[in-house]
């Protein structure tokens, strides 16, 4: 079956659009259905976490999915977000997340308004993205993009067919 | 497969009925339904995710969010869901440990600290 | 909503992502119902014959469909086969193709194994290719490809949303 | 949206029901069944496209193909449509002028030259 690839200006709807391909392309190279809910969340994740970073950056260059269906089911998802320190901090370790460190910072301070406004609910988001896509999926890399701009989240799963 | 959205009153707990997609698309819209049942006076919120068709990180942020802005204002946040796929994205997570996940509206309604 | 690109592998298969995406991307921008029917085909037409020509000519490279959503929305398909006169003369004038002569050319001769195997459903699908997308869209230009490898096949629709 | 193909006889007519998405991807296996339709001994064949929700210029190609093989062995084709999004494309090809159309099977089955 080979190479699909997709590449979108990074907005919210097209990260819909890049879960449909992914799905459809998932299944037409074979991978088990019970497997593909992991597989559309998570594309989904990638895509969310390569367009979040685009928009924080300003950035209007495509966001790229590689999809390729051979013995293994193969999607890579490149944004060009520069790679700073800030971004690293947010995501954290993906194997080692506090869910409570990270999310309820205010909790113990029993809150209040300021507090709150330091985390925001994207903050949260990109900060799980990484651990959720680490906990879906097995063959995982996240790996810094060529010429050392952005990065690509580099998934593989099982495919059946290899055409 | 779009967000759908219906709140009803038990007592003076809000249930928030969820359906269809909960992503990066249509987070900011559950978003905003939160916030205005909170400034509507809400203080007991149950989101019911049984209906939920996907959920994502972006999704979780929102719930995450809503249950700080709740506890801010002293009130308290609970959801409900029993489908494996959606719980298995809160086990991963960690939220599990975090929010209050009851399996219906009934264990979740008796559940809150009113 | 920008730009989508897609490109993919000369498969039949991929011309059926290539319609889910075209579809989706231009539900999004904002199509009318009513002419959603048109797009799809058009796009499927428009795939189906690049897929031919790249494996008519034993070519590997990536069919590519680039989708753009403002005020219009507009679909542009690439391909990368030579332009030879045996592809002009097996397409026709796509507004003068006559279904009789290209169709029929064993039909006053009383037919015969021999005719029928002179032009093969695939032929006849090539042939009414263009006259379908003729017909289907009223803004359509095919033209030469960059380097005058290939052609590229433009339409657009009126699109409700220009975000 | 997949292909699906059933074949029954009435009398000596074959009809062909054919439903979903007749493209690039699936025509190839219409053409087979037509085949070996026309290889078992069917002359005079009815092909149903009344449940057909996509139909594209590759299964236009099939079609003509199978009138010509049926022209070939002295037998004879007619199709049934009554959808206008589907008799659009034969009228925009052309191809209206040249394949016999029915709206239902009964009219075909009537038209078709025994
Ligand atoms: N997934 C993708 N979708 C669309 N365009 C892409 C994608 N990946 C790469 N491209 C584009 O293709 C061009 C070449 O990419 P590159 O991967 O370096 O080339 P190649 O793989 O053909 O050597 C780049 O300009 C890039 O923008
Ligand atoms: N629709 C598409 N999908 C994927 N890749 C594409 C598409 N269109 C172009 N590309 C790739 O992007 C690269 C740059 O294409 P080009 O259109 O010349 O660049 P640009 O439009 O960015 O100036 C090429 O290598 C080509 O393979």
């Amino acid at each position: 079956m080979g190479t699909v690839r997709l590449a979108f200006s990074p907005a919210p709807a097209h990260v819909r659009t890049a879960r449909l391909v992914g799905v459809a392309v998932a299944r037409r190279a074979g991978v088990a259905d019970a497997i593909i809910d992991e597989v559309r969340l998570a594309i989904g994740e990638a895509c969310s976490r390569a367009v979040a970073l685009h928009r924080r950056h300003s950035l209007s260059d495509l966001v790229e999915v590689e999809l390729v269906a051979e013995a293994q089911f193969t999607v890579r998802v490149t944004d060009h977000a520069p790679v700073d320190t800030a971004t690293i901090g947010a995501e954290g370790d993906p194997e080692h997340t506090d869910p409570f460190g990270l999310l309820l910072d205010t909790s113990g301070s029993n809150g209040g308004a300021a507090d709150m406004t330091n985390v925001s609910d994207e903050d949260v988001a990109v900060g799980v993205s990484l651990t959720l896509l680490s906990g879906l999926v097995d063959d995982l890399a996240v790996i810094p993009g060529r010429d050392g701009v952005g990065t690509q989240v580099c998934m593989s799963w099982p495919a059946g067919r290899s055409r | 497969m779009e967000l759908s959205l219906s709140a009803r009153s038990i007592g003076d707990r809000t249930v928030l009925e969820v359906g269809g997609e909960v992503d990066v698309y249509t987070a900011p819209t559950l978003r905003e339904k939160i916030v205005s049942l909170v400034d509507g006076g809400a203080r007991l919120i149950i989101v019911d995710l049984t209906h939920v068709e996907f959920l994502d990180s972006t999704g979780l942020g929102v719930l995450v969010g809503a249950m700080k802005r709740l506890r801010m204002v002293g009130g308290d946040f609970a959801l409900v869901c029993d489908q494996e796929k959606i719980l298995k994205i809160f086990r991963i997570t960690g939220l599990d440990r975090v929010f209050t996940l009851h399996s219906t509206v009934e264990a979740a309604t008796a559940g809150l600290a009113g």
